[in-house]
């Protein structure tokens, strides 16, 4: 025999639609205000990566003397903005080695996105192995994980990475090593605490129950439930990665001139700023705008996900 | 409550332990020759191995590490090779004028960030706590060198002869100087000897030493050459207590023992400031610690901008003159301290949450 | 301990002996272990073919740590638990694996025991995928078959739980414990967090399929009541340890231990003008980590004497009804 | 304690708490009416959802963000306490009104002594010192039945058990003899046997002082042993509010019919319980017409076409019986089929 139940009463049998978890989050972040903003800048930031060449005017290591009537340093010009028309235009004007910075402000787009998205791609992996690894098994093998990531927790992360630097020498690929190992921490314990938790949840005795290997709890029910804190504090540690790598760059310990990466810019040109400001101020603007961009967006992905913060 | 804070204690004991181990690894992981880094390429063969056999870097791997513990816990971090003067005499001239820097800045960033953070929490979803998060969300993406020099341009050029000039770099403007408060008093201390070591140290916080020795002249020169290094270097960590503060707030301030006060008949303003803060101190506080290493790391870069003799500048040029025992010793020096600064926080926790004494 | 006979007539399916849990405590500077809580402090009952017997307590007693023990979702401290004549405790690997074919377990929150990124038909069919039975035909029979006999559709197989109400939920994870045609389940608490008007639809689910599927049920609640509803017996446990154990009928019309006395007056009855003499309790549930010396309800009850305190009464069988068992000193078995 | 008439102490009319979300208004109160005559205990009863608890934090204005309550008059003592200015409605709260919670530990402030929370009651309305307010507190903790009081006022909630905690809860409550006592499932989160004790207490100490109850609870059986009178709630509205006699004995409205065979009885042991099929309506997309109508058995026995169109008002059927039900109202078209109305 069956027994019958009625069904809700909203629950009229035409309705197929489903909403998965991952419909409803999306909806939730939609209706986040700074993922939004966030998003469209990271969006926007992602077309001038792609489409540099298409929109810089002109190569960003491109030497002008001989080619045009410039001075170093020369102030923006604009034509459209008053900039008399036999001067020839640039936007956010030259620098000291008479090169045009707008084209290079463009340019770094791409290695600050790339710098971002690599490091915390390696600390996420790592972390997550250590972490799953440690919260899972528990024991002195956990022990040990841990302490070792408090350790690496023990110095100021960028002090750290500048120290590693010291060592290893100056340079874009050892600035980035640098930066991804001291983010491995973080990832590391935010796994670890996702996978405590989501392990003490009944779904997951009930896996148990049902026969499931260890293996089958922790890939197929534990891991997958323990992402999304991740992806929230992997986009708040891009912004991070990103501010860092051009600390490191600004001290002249990552990315080397000529390369046109925004910490290198502003630091080459620091001294200018009583004289050229331009040359500090748009190199800058762009990391703020992009740390911003990732900062936002991971505090609105957080509030999505995080039904706590919600009302 | 004493059995949390001596296990508290205990374990930070192998967290200082790994923070000896990592320095010590870091001098000995220099790709290449260790000698030829430190002294450069031209280095010859004999001077290296004289400085091998001084840095004792000819004895194996174990021997080396005992030494390194000894000499660290006895106070010799060895010396630098850029001034031939010991690291630990380098570092105590520099310490106080970024403890000094770093203080007001941590300062700044609570008394501003923690009320922020509570307007904004208590306003929730207004214009002022739209704004609050609009200039927190832009606080922490700042990069402080490019806001230190943003503000040197404004406040050192833009509003050069106007009362609110501000001058770009040092500590104390050329014509004067911080005369020790011990020497000012005429207490006719020894130059060199312990106790005048001790005291200089203090002495070397200017604004610290021109209070004791009431020259208001100084102090407010001072002053002066600290607001734009100060302002620059709490950005971040205002921006950051700001944003836990509100959000701790708001976690509070939906408890239930909240509306349990608000049942009693409490006026709202008692509600939050005496119910709801203190509970909501707790996270702050952790954060507060953390940003002590925020704060060693932006001085770094704050420093070298605006021209401050501190330890962050020092380490700076240590790195690009490849002067390894100093990168050594400060970052030992720094991360214990960081450690300790956190066992602080941590020990502080009894006197503000009962729950932990059961523990 | 003298439980071990039940009903000759029918056929025993799990026998629980001595049974122990006790979780370590850590504390002191290096957090070493400086106690013990006795969550379950030897527990011995049967179940037969087809019965369901009622584990009733107050939070804290032991009776869920019982329930999870027994399917080794923990590990048990001592004891042993034979299913249809096998050791369960002592299975690994791939003998656990195919005894979980046999034991199941619904979990008392209907929110927590599903996975909220999987559709329900997926949650349900976890269990034969992990067993690789059947071809994907035969699975969506097996899952649909299930659904239907909980009451839900074809078409709710592609949801996800937070689409579903608290009851539906419990209802899905009866069916997911349903696909491995399990003979015996342990339900921990599964109606406590639902609303009344839902509880009975769950509660007559559960009836209709033990009669459908000859299932045998270990019922765990707090809710005297609803165990009255659904148990053939009852066992009533106190701080880790069995205080009284019978058939339904008899337990509820004579019971004998001062604490399922006070236990079953203390429920309100939904019918005003009824006085009744109430025994009310005094103090609160001792912690386990220090259960009291001698009878562990002593300091609470409300007859207790001097041997009470130093005495441990043993679990006996009535004179009048030996299928009744009772721990206290002041019983007719104590005069055995 | 006695009262010579009956006299009103509390009424609410047409009150509506709505809750403005994301995902649409919540109407968690729409449209609640009913009354607590002084010296009775009033059980408010319903299942989670109902806004049993929205309607009892409504009378004390504790509606948090993005909730408000967007109409209706609450009457306490003939002033309308939507009506009074913030400052005349926080003297009232703890005052002259107050309340306690379902979770006993988490409604006590962790990092207070329980004590200095008792004491916070007297300090803020009534003129006197720490001390005082202490050894008042303390003398409190006595009177809820706290052994060793002086010491335990030092503790903090987490050294407590939840039984304990509502006894605190409950001093802090009763501390300047309220005239109406809000308690919203005190005893939901505690075992039965601590419940006995709690519920005891409460009464113990409503009969000496003369407290009006509004017993907030989804306990059938705790409203018939402990209330007066009763109103069953169901999706935001009052459905059937009587004494108790009556409802138990005559339940009219199919819902608290349903509720009442639903709930296994101790001692009474049924083959089958009666169910009621579905369950409680989404709050944003209320159905037109009767609310319980989706799930209305009789409204299917009665072929009553009116239930799915038009809403049904709270009538007043036999002496102070009210229902809201097609079955015993005439509307247009519509003739009560039960002509229950003589």
């Amino acid at each position: 025999m069956t027994t019958k139940i009625e069904l809700l009463p909203n629950d009229s049998a035409t309705d197929y639609r489903t909403n998965s978890l991952f419909r409803l989050t999306m909806r939730r972040i939609v209706r986040q205000r700074s993922a939004i903003i966030g998003g469209t800048i990271l969006l926007f930031l992602v077309l001038v990566a792609i489409f540099a060449p298409a929109i810089a005017p002109f190569d960003p290591n491109f030497v002008l003397i001989g080619h045009e009537d410039i001075k170093r340093r020369s102030d923006p010009c604009i034509h459209l903005l008053g900039c008399p028309e036999d001067q020839p235009q640039h936007i956010l004007g030259t620098d000291g080695n008479v090169r045009d910075v707008f084209s290079r402000v463009v340019f770094g787009t791409r290695i600050s996105l790339m710098i971002g998205f690599t490091t915390v791609g390696f600390a996420i992996l790592v972390g997550t192995l250590l972490g799953s690894l440690g919260g899972f098994l528990g024991g002195w093998i956990d022990n040990l994980i841990m302490r070792i990531m408090d350790v690496l927790l023990a110095f100021p992360s960028l002090l750290l990475a500048i120290a590693i630097v010291a060592v290893l020498g100056h340079g874009l690929q050892n600035a980035l090593l640098a930066i991804g190992i001291v983010s491995i921490p973080v990832y590391a314990r935010v796994v670890r605490a996702s996978v405590l938790s989501v392990k003490e949840q009944e779904f997951v005795s009930a896996s148990r129950a049902l026969g499931g290997s260890p293996m089958h709890v922790l890939f197929r029910r534990i891991l997958p439930n323990a992402i999304p804190p991740l992806i929230v504090q992997g986009t708040l540690g891009i912004a991070t990665a990103i501010l860092d790598a051009a600390a490191l760059s600004f001290l002249g310990l990552g990315a080397q001139p000529p390369t046109a990466e925004w910490g290198t810019m502003l630091g080459t040109e620091r001294n200018q700023v009583f004289t050229a400001p331009h040359l500090v101020f748009y190199p800058g603007l762009a990391i703020m705008i992009t740390v911003l961009a990732f900062n936002l967006l991971g505090d609105g992905l957080r509030d999505a996900i995080d039904p706590r913060l919600k009302n | 409550m004493t059995q949390y804070a001596i296990r508290r204690i205990l374990y930070s004991i192998p967290v200082i332990f790994g923070i000896l181990v990592v320095t010590f690894i870091m001098a000995r992981a220099i790709p290449g020759d260790p000698c030829k880094a430190m002294l450069g390429e031209k280095a010859s063969a004999e001077v290296c191995e004289r400085f091998n056999r001084e840095q004792g870097l000819d004895k194996p791997i174990p021997v080396q590490f005992g030494v390194y513990m000894k000499n660290i816990f006895s106070g010799d971090f060895g010396d630098s090779i850029r001034y031939s003067r010991p690291v630990a005499k380098i570092l105590l001239e520099r310490l106080p004028t970024t403890i000094e820097l770093g203080l007001i800045a941590l300062i700044l960033a609570i008394m501003v960030g923690i009320p922020a953070g509570v307007i904004a929490a208590v306003r929730r979803n207004t214009a002022v706590d739209v704004g609050v998060m609009i200039a927190a969300n832009t606080g922490v993406s700042m990069p402080v060198y490019w806001l230190g020099l943003l503000l040197a341009y404004l406040f050192a050029l833009v509003l050069k002869d106007t009362p609110f000039w501000l001058p770009p770099s040092g500590r104390i403007s050329a014509g004067l100087s911080a005369t020790p408060f011990f020497e000012v008093f005429q207490w006719g201390i020894v130059e060199g000897s312990g106790i005048y070591n001790f005291l200089e140290f203090f002495a070397n916080m200017y604004i610290f030493n021109s209070i004791i020795s009431g020259n208001w002249e100084v102090l407010g020169d001072v002053i002066k050459h600290l607001i734009l290094p100060a302002v620059a270097l709490s950005t971040i960590p205002l921006a950051i207590i700001a944003r836990m503060t509100r959000s701790s707030m708001l976690e509070v301030l939906r408890q239930d023992y909240i509306r349990t006060a608000r049942a009693k008949g409490l006026f709202e303003r008692f509600v939050i400031l005496k119910h709801a803060f203190r509970n909501a101190l707790l996270p702050v506080i952790t954060i507060i610690g953390l940003q002590v290493g925020t704060l060693f790391a932006g001085a770094v870069l704050t420093e070298t901008i605006f021209g401050f003799a501190g330890v962050g500048r020092m380490l700076f040029e240590a790195i690009t003159a490849r002067d390894f025992p100093i990168v050594q010793g400060f970052t030992v020096v720094i991360a214990v301290g960081y450690v300790a600064v956190n066992l602080l926080v941590d020990l502080s926790y009894v006197f503000i949450d009962p729950r932990i004494r059961l523990d | 301990m003298s439980e071990t006979s039940i009903d000759n007539k029918t056929e025993e399916l799990i026998r629980v002996q001595n049974l122990v849990k006790y979780y370590p405590v850590t504390g002191g500077v290096f957090r070493r272990e400086i106690a013990q809580v006795k969550a379950v402090d030897d527990v011995s009952f049967s179940i037969a073919k087809g019965e369901t017997l009622g584990l009733v307590g107050e939070s804290g007693c032991g009776k869920t740590t019982v329930g999870h023990t027994i399917l080794q979702l923990l590990p048990a401290t001592s004891g042993s638990v034979t299913f249809e004549g096998t050791d369960v405790l002592s299975l690994k690997g791939a003998e656990l694996k195919e005894m979980r074919r046999k034991m199941q377990i619904v979990f008392q929150d209907p929110y927590a025991s599903l996975d909220p990124r999987l559709p329900i038909g997926e949650s349900i069919a976890e269990g034969i995928k992990i067993h690789k039975m059947g071809n994907a035909d035969e699975r969506v029979d097996r899952v649909i078959e299930n659904m239907r006999r909980v009451g839900l559709e074809n078409y709710h197989a592609n949801r996800y739980p937070h689409e579903f109400s608290g009851g539906q939920r419990q209802r899905i994870g009866i069916a997911r414990a349903l696909t491995l045609q399990p003979k015996f389940i342990v339900l921990d608490e599964p109606v406590s967090a639902l609303d009344v008007s839902i509880q009975a639809q769950v509660l007559n689910i559960l009836r209709n399929l033990q009669k459908e599927l000859e299932l045998t049920y270990l019922f765990v609640a707090h809710n005297l009541a609803v165990v009255e509803h659904i148990s053939d017996r009852v066992a009533v446990m106190y701080l880790g340890k069995i205080a009284e154990m019978a058939p339904r009928d008899e337990l509820f019309s004579n019971p004998q231990h001062p604490y399922t006395q006070a236990l079953m007056s203390a429920i309100p009855i939904p019918k005003p003008n009824r006085k009744r003499e109430r025994v009310i309790l005094s103090g609160d549930v001792p912690s386990p980590l220090n259960p009291p010396n001698g009878c562990r309800f002593h300091p609470r009850c409300p007859i207790a004497k001097d041997i009470c305190s130093h005495e441990e009464p043993e679990i006996k069988s009535l004179v009048s009804e030996p299928k009744h068992k009772v721990a206290c000193h002041f019983t007719e078995a104590a005069t055995q | 304690m006695t009262n010579n008439t009956t006299q009103t102490l509390l009424e609410v009319r047409n009150l509506k708490t709505y809750f403005f979300t994301d995902d649409g208004v919540v109407k968690a109160v729409d449209g609640v009416d009913f009354i607590v005559n002084s010296g009775e205990i009033l059980g408010l009863v319903g299942e989670s959802g109902c806004g049993k608890s929205v309607t009892s934090f409504s009378i004390l204005q504790l509606i948090d963000d993005p909730g408000r309550i967007v109409e209706g008059e609450i009457y306490f003592k003939d002033r309308d306490l939507l009506k009074l200015s913030e400052p005349e409605m926080v003297g009232m709260r703890g005052n002259l009104i107050s309340m306690i919670f379902q979770q006993p530990q988490s409604s006590l402030n962790p990092v207070f002594t329980v004590g200095a929370q008792i004491a916070e009651v007297f300090e803020i309305h009534k003129d006197i010192d720490k001390k005082e307010a202490w050894d008042e507190a303390v003398k409190l903790l006595k009177l809820v039945g706290i052994a060793d009081a002086e010491e335990k006022a030092k503790s903090y909630p987490h050294e407590m058990s939840g039984g304990q905690a509502q006894r605190v809860m409950i001093a802090m409550a009763l501390a300047l003899k309220p005239e109406l006592l809000i308690a919203d499932e005190p005893t939901t989160a505690l075992d039965v046997t601590i419940q006995a004790q709690i519920l005891d207490l409460i009464l113990g100490l409503r009969d000496k002082m003369g407290t009006s109850v509004i017993l907030i609870t989804h306990d059938l059986g705790l409203i018939a042993e402990t209330a007066d009178r009763v109103a069953v709630m169901y999706a935001g509205q009052i459905i059937e509010q009587s004494d108790i006699e009556s409802i138990f004995e005559n339940p009219m409205h199919p819902y608290t019919q349903g509720l009442i065979a639903s709930v296994p009885i101790l001692g009474q042991v049924r083959e089958e319980l009666k169910v009621i099929p579905g369950s409680v309506p989404n709050l944003v997309n209320m159905p037109p017409g009767c609310r319980f109508a989706p799930r209305c058995l009789a409204k299917e026995e009665y072929t009553l076409e009116i239930c799915n169109r038009l809403e049904p008002d709270l009538d007043k059927f036999r002496d102070a019986h009210t229902v809201r039900c097609w079955l015993y109202q005439d509307g247009e078209n519509h003739v009560a089929p039960m002509k229950a109305r003589e």
